[in-house]
């Protein structure tokens, strides 16, 4: 590891103003990709801001219509305490207990690696991102590879999750690092249906073509002819393009009938 | 003895308490007053020629202590990793071996060869100083399809085709004429994926230099520490042996892959007496992926006759194996004497053909890897006969059992160079088909496809050659060293044993085993025995760990010292017994007159020996303590048969294993729960190269499965529960009439899996790993 | 370097660490608590797992500066010869190890797996033990091992 | 890893052409491109800050201009090393199509990436390249299309 300088904040506030005076800054949430990739020297920055002590952003928060998952929330505690029984199931399948003992929801999302899990729940479910300075729909949070809309020094407070009349994640993981190799969370919210997919391409996406036919007829039958079209979809050692495409539609299908 | 802690019985391991408490002493656990750190510079390019290294400024890096590069090495005369095994080509000339440099000097052949080494006072300042290097070089295409490597560019000056060997074994014409007269021929093409060992402790060293009695010291995660001694002295030149002491501590697991002598412990020692401080190296994961020896990695047509009824007349197999950048030091052996001598298999086959040749490519040095070549054999033969069998519309297990040595055909000469001396292959068949419920199969098969689901069944009737190794035959067949065993038993004043042994523990549970054997003999308390290994300071020498050798040659030995013992103290007792050794008997750790009353313990004895007051000194040297060097007469030869049960989703490609069977025959058992443990072992070894594990280099050489994100390590959850049992024909060459049992899940399990698999898709070949993606395409018929 | 006072096997220490320290160095290094092992760089094979304030953890992948006012507890602190804790009792009485070097991670993981758990059946044991390696016992004992000490837990 | 493309520039052959040769232009589309420094006629080293996702580290990089057909095509061949991470090799070739007032940019990129960021991070490759590629021609064809 190159040498930087370790910050605890104690509040959002802080957090920024140590960012800001920073020459080169970087958030530690839970730390599970930043850790190792530091690790690599693979990052060479300045100033470590670690916001582990700021009690805001910890927390799930339950209410009638959404819940709310602070930024610091543990997936393990997203796994206990959600009431969204697809965020509960996404949540207790991200990595490894131990990673899933440090992990954060803000720390995943930022990041946005494109395998991650928790981008299709965001996406899927339609959260709202809640940031030290605004507030971001999820349509308009994950912007592409590893980016968001997220300004630099900009905090996610939270996620808001609307309750959705039914929803479902079902996730093909890397057999190594059991990210997603293709992971789809469909979901309905207010008669609204949502398809999203995480690891096919370069950031999770939304299946458009999927949420009309459900829209008409929510069955695994009426998506199970849709053909993906792959041409920007991610070809590695563990899944070729074309093979990430048929895992689309399967997920998809799985997730559609185990709510239908 | 037959008690509990006697042969027979599952003893609790003795090391665990240091284990479970986390109170092992690894080589990283080990630090020294004054020591520094070394990092490796490492080849990020394939193939290049090195243009310019500068290491000007890694030495003005704050923290370095030194940088040194290959020349430097050279400068002092330091010598090339030898290959430790001579193979002959078929036209009788010697295989070729490319100078292997420690550092290189002039080139770098593949992604991960060190070119220079930085040492610092921390393993940041080193890896600071690592990144000041500047080095400059000539990239050249670099050459990584094993298939066509020898119509490939020429990788090194001295290595024509970049072909090391040419071999053959077996009678070619025989076989040929076998195939001219066969009703059918089953012919497979077959790839045995490179696998990389990952044995979870990273390979480390510590060097250290004494100039008072100039004395080099050397911790290291050897599973063979007075070989590292030899080769260290012999061929590196680093200092004679006895001037050089190797301390193998606990080592967090090798399966081969720390039998070799590497260029980072043979740069650590050296450079530390070049800095006058010990020097020491811990290896990141990346780096283990990168440099440790890798495994398998061949390409094969192979073809099998049978006559009309289905006797096997003939198999002919033709090999390339990739043995990477070098040759390794015990790399030419694995595709061939550990390889070709298989091929007979548990079966009469009469006539058998294997060629062999090794090839050059830029990647990292393979060698042996659990099982070493017996697994690849296995694969070859377990595949095409299972084949063979559905070709011929056969039950698998009819044909097996058909071609089958009979016990009353042993000993048996195979046509590879091989006397089975024992073996009853029926009788683990017949007892993995109960286990497996054979009969039941055809119901769950229905079962799995009235949900949408393929079900398969594979065998591999396994057998292989371990207990490395009657020394005569190895020497005679290229060897470069002796394979017998050393071992000393030293009985304590108070009756108390120290066994030292030149095998070497890293996970076998020798401490346990070796101390159940010496004890049982001697009939002394377990707890009063205790084994050391790994020092090649206390054991007079040794081969180390590999090949399924500790309990057959190494515990052979120690039996053989401790029958000594037991001799002697005879003498001793008849003395004290005042009677004639032959009027004593010992048993259960006590001397008697039989019908009399007279006894003595072996503590009693033991003492009088060391405090001679009534002694046949003129007789006898006081003391009680023998050696042994054991020699085996022949391999053992453990085999059994594998059951695999799979099934596989359909609309993923994805295969569960819903249940594995292994039956083996390992002859005389010490500990029946290590035994048990060790096939264990294998079995997730094996089934891990069947469906998940894969060495990937891309186009351009670079390692893309090198780290655990990419390289699947069978997790808990890959694997099912393992039914394990025995069955027994004692060895008829060793006084235990023990056999191996490291290697055997990793030898047989694998043609298993593939054999589940390829019946549950109803095709012929498949390539491993079967993972969900290569399932799922042959499922979508290509 | 940043001060961190925090609690180690139930013993307070306060340190002076490198800002870039890691718990597993710190353990290993300046607390000389080897047990704790390294077999990654990438936060996978699970050895250098120990308890940070009760829950599982790598030890690679948290900042000892994290860790401050916390309660860590390595395999060094959970039992002894003579005392041992049933996990570890039933690591020895199943042969759950071999090499013994991912045993202190394995270990720590599947007491935090059956402390967090209510109860746990073979697959629910062997999905738990998803963030640890181990190359040689094939998980059979161990899964056996840690089945067995949830009813002494 | 192969990557090609094409865009419709609204200038003529000439401007985009000189534009190509402008390391001031070279330096505004490769993201992160903090320094570019011109040691030839067709050569320029550069320093590159590489932020993707978590990873952040500064390539050196030797940028070369080969098989210069004024004013239609040419080869850029990058070569970067950083530190740590390994290296990055690639090329981008690159024709220039005159339509009078409008050019038709063609390109085709390659790109190889060796050491630490390739052993453990081969699935992000392909991306990665694709993303600095389309951020380079994105930014290219804005000097013109941000201006209309």
């Amino acid at each position: 590891m190159y040498s930087f300088r370790y910050h605890k904040a104690g509040s959002t506030q802080e957090a920024q103003e140590l960012h800001a005076s920073s020459g080169e800054a970087t958030y530690l949430a839970g730390g599970m990709t930043l850790i190792p990739t530091l690790k690599q020297r693979l990052a060479n920055v300045d100033d470590v801001i670690d916001l582990a002590g700021i009690e805001s952003l910890k927390g799930v928060m339950t209410s009638g219509t959404s819940i709310k998952v602070g930024g610091m929330a543990r997936h393990n505690e997203v796994a206990a305490d959600s009431t969204i029984e697809a965020l509960v199931y996404l949540a207790s399948g991200i990595g490894d207990p131990q990673v899933r003992n440090r992990g954060t929801l803000g720390g995943s999302i930022a990041n946005n690696d494109p395998a991650a899990d928790y981008p299709a729940a965001v996406l899927g479910l339609n959260g709202t991102v809640h940031t030290s300075d605004r507030t971001i729909p999820a349509d308009e949070f994950f912007t592409g590879l590893f980016e968001t809309a997220l300004n630099d020094g900009e905090v996610v407070t939270a996620v808001e999750f609307p309750m959705p009349s039914r929803a479902a994640y079902v996730k093909f993981p890397n057999p190594a690092s059991r990210y997603a190799v293709v992971g789809v969370m469909v979901s309905e919210t207010n008669g609204n249906v949502r398809v999203a997919v995480t690891g096919a391409e370069t950031c999770v996406f939304r299946v458009t073509a999927m949420e009309d036919a459900l829209s008409a007829d929510f069955s695994s039958g009426s998506i199970s002819g849709i053909s993906i079209d792959s041409s920007n979809f991610n070809s590695d050692i563990h899944a070729s393009a074309e093979y990430r495409a048929h895992l689309v539609g399967v997920m998809a299908q799985r997730a559609v009938s185990q709510i239908s | 003895m037959a008690t509990e802690t006697g042969i027979g019985a599952s003893v609790r391991r003795t090391e665990d308490a240091r284990f479970i408490t986390g109170t092992g002493r690894y080589t990283d656990d080990i630090n020294v007053p004054n020591q520094t750190y070394c990092v490796f510079v490492r080849s990020t390019h394939a193939r290049a020629t090195i243009k310019s290294i500068d290491t000007s400024g890694a030495l003005s890096t704050p923290g370095v202590v030194a940088a040194f590069v290959g020349a430097d090495l050279a400068k002092d005369e330091i010598g090339d990793l030898p290959c430790g095994w001579l193979v002959k080509s078929k036209d009788g000339s010697d295989m070729v071996a490319p100078p292997h440099p420690p550092i290189a000097t002039e080139r770098v052949n593949y992604v991960g060869e060190p070119y220079a080494l930085v040492i610092g006072e921390t393993v940041k300042a080193a890896k600071d100083g690592a990144e000041a290097i500047v080095a400059e070089f000539d990239m050249q295409n670099p050459v990584l399809d094993v298939a066509s490597a020898t119509q490939s560019e020429q990788i090194h000056e001295s290595v024509p085709s970049n072909r090391s060997y040419d071999w053959e074994l077996g009678d070619k014409a025989a076989t040929d004429a076998a195939f001219e007269n066969a009703a059918h021929v089953t012919s497979l093409d077959i790839v045995n994926n490179r696998l990389i060992p990952n044995a979870i402790e990273p390979r480390a060293a510590l060097g250290s230099y004494d100039a008072a009695s100039e004395t080099y010291t050397l911790h290291t995660t050897s599973q063979n520490p007075h070989l590292e001694r030899l080769v260290l002295a012999a061929f590196v030149n680093i200092a004679p042996e006895a001037k050089l002491h190797v301390i193998s501590p606990d080592v967090g697991g090798g399966f081969g892959s720390k039998i070799f002598v590497y260029a980072e412990e043979t740069a650590v020692i050296w450079a530390s007496a070049k800095v006058g401080r010990p020097v020491k190296w811990t290896a990141d994961r990346v780096e283990s992926f990168l440099s440790d020896a890798h495994g398998r990695d061949h390409v094969t047509h192979a073809e099998l006759a049978l006559s009309e009824e289905g006797d096997f007349l003939g198999l002919r197999v033709k090999t390339t194996a990739n043995m990477g950048a070098y040759l390794s030091t015990f790399a030419s052996s694995v595709p061939t004497y550990l390889y070709g001598t298989l091929m007979a298999g548990q079966y009469k086959t009469p006539a058998i053909y294997v060629e062999v040749q090794a090839v050059f490519t830029n990647t990292a040095p393979v060698d042996a890897y659990r099982g070493a070549g017996r697994p690849e054999a296995t694969y070859v033969v377990e595949r095409l006969v299972e084949t063979a069998a559905r070709e011929l519309n056969t039950d698998v297990a009819d044909l097996r059992r058909r071609n089958f040595i009979r016990p009353e055909d042993f000993p048996y000469e195979t046509p590879v160079a091989l006397t089975y001396d024992t073996g009853n292959y029926a009788a683990s068949l017949d007892k993995a088909l109960d286990y497996a419920d054979y009969a039941g199969f055809a119901a769950r098969k229905a079962q799995s496809e009235a949900e949408g689901k393929k079900r398969g069944l594979g065998f591999s009737c396994y057998i292989e050659a371990c207990g490395l190794a009657p020394s005569q035959v190895a020497l005679s067949l290229g060897a470069g060293v002796g394979l017998f065993e050393s071992a000393e038993v030293r009985v304590d004043v108070t009756g108390s044993v120290t066994v030292m042994t030149g095998a070497h523990s890293h996970g076998q549970g020798h401490e346990t085993t070796f101390a159940q054997l010496v004890s049982d003999k001697l009939g002394i308390p377990f707890e009063n025995v205790s084994v050391v290994h790994g020092d090649t300071r206390r054991s007079d020498y040794g081969l180390g760990t590999y090949g399924s050798r500790s309990i057959a040659v190494g515990g052979s030995a120690i039996s053989t010292a401790t029958d000594k013992i037991i001799a002697k103290a005879t003498k001793i007792a008849a003395h004290m017994l005042e009677t004639n050794e032959d009027k004593v008997s010992f048993d259960d750790g006590i001397f008697t007159i039989p019908d009399s009353n007279e006894s003595l313990s072996f503590g009693e004895v033991a003492f009088s020996a060391y405090v001679p007051g009534n002694f046949p000194l003129d007789e006898l040297e006081p003391g009680l303590s023998e050696k042994a060097f054991y020699d085996p007469a022949n391999f053992t030869y453990p085999a059994g048969t594998h059951i695999c049960e799979v099934e596989i989703d359909s609309e993923t490609g994805t295969t569960s294993i819903v249940s594995f069977v292994a039956v083996d025959d390992f002859g005389n058992v010490i500990n029946p729960m290590i035994v048990e443990g060790q096939v264990h072992g294998g079995l997730a070894q094996g089934i891990g190269q069947a469906l998940l594990e894969h060495g990937i280099y891309d186009a351009d050489g670079q390692l893309v499965s090198g780290s655990y994100m990419d390289y699947t390590m069978p997790r808990a959850d890959d694997l099912p529960d393992f039914v394990v049992d025995t069955t027994s024909t004692p060895c008829t060459h060793n006084p235990l009439g023990v056999k191996g049992c490291g290697e055997a899940g990793a030898i047989g399990a694998t043609a298993a899996v593939m054999n589940a698999i390829t019946d549950a898709l109803g095709i012929k070949e498949l390539p491993m790993p079967a993972t969900s993606e290569t399932v799922w395409r042959a499922i979508q018929g290509g | 370097m940043v001060d961190v006072t925090f609690s180690v096997n139930g013993k307070e220490h306060a340190l002076s660490v490198n800002d870039n320290a890691l718990l597993s160095e710190t353990l290993r290094e300046n607390l000389n608590l080897t047990g704790t092992h390294i077999g990654c760089d990438t936060s996978q094979c699970g050895s250098c797992t120990v308890h940070l304030d009760g829950k599982a953890v790598k030890a690679c992948t948290v900042l000892t500066a994290q860790a401050a006012g916390s309660e860590v507890t390595t395999i060094e602190g959970i039992g002894e010869p003579g005392s041992l804790h049933p996990m570890q009792e039933a690591f020895n009485e199943h042969h759950a190890l071999q090499c013994g070097f991912c045993t202190p991670g394995m270990i720590m993981a599947a007491i935090g797996l059956v402390n967090a758990s209510e109860s746990l059946d073979g697959d629910a044991v062997r999905k738990g033990l998803d963030g640890n390696f181990c190359r040689c016992t094939g998980y059979h004992n161990i899964v056996k091992a840690v089945l067995s000490a949830q009813r002494n837990m | 890893m192969e990557f090609q493309g094409e865009s419709n520039i609204p200038a003529p052959c000439q401007e985009v052409w000189d534009a190509l040769l402008d390391p001031e232009v070279l330096k505004e589309c490769i993201d992160g491109c903090q320094e570019m420094t011109q040691v030839s006629e067709h050569q320029y080293l550069a320093k590159v800050r590489a932020r993707i996702g978590p990873v952040r580290t500064t390539f050196s990089a030797n940028i070369q201009m080969v098989d210069v057909v004024a004013p239609t095509s040419y080869t850029l061949e990058v070569s970067a090393t950083g530190g740590a991470a390994g290296f990055g090799k690639g090329s981008a070739s690159i024709s220039l199509e005159d339509h009078g007032p409008e050019t038709q940019m063609h390109y085709v990129v390659n790109g190889v990436v060796g050491g630490k960021l390739a052993q453990i991070g081969s699935r992000l490759i392909g991306g990665v390249i694709d993303k600095l590629t389309t951020h380079f021609f994105t930014k290219f064809v804005e000097r013109w299309t941000l201006q209309t």
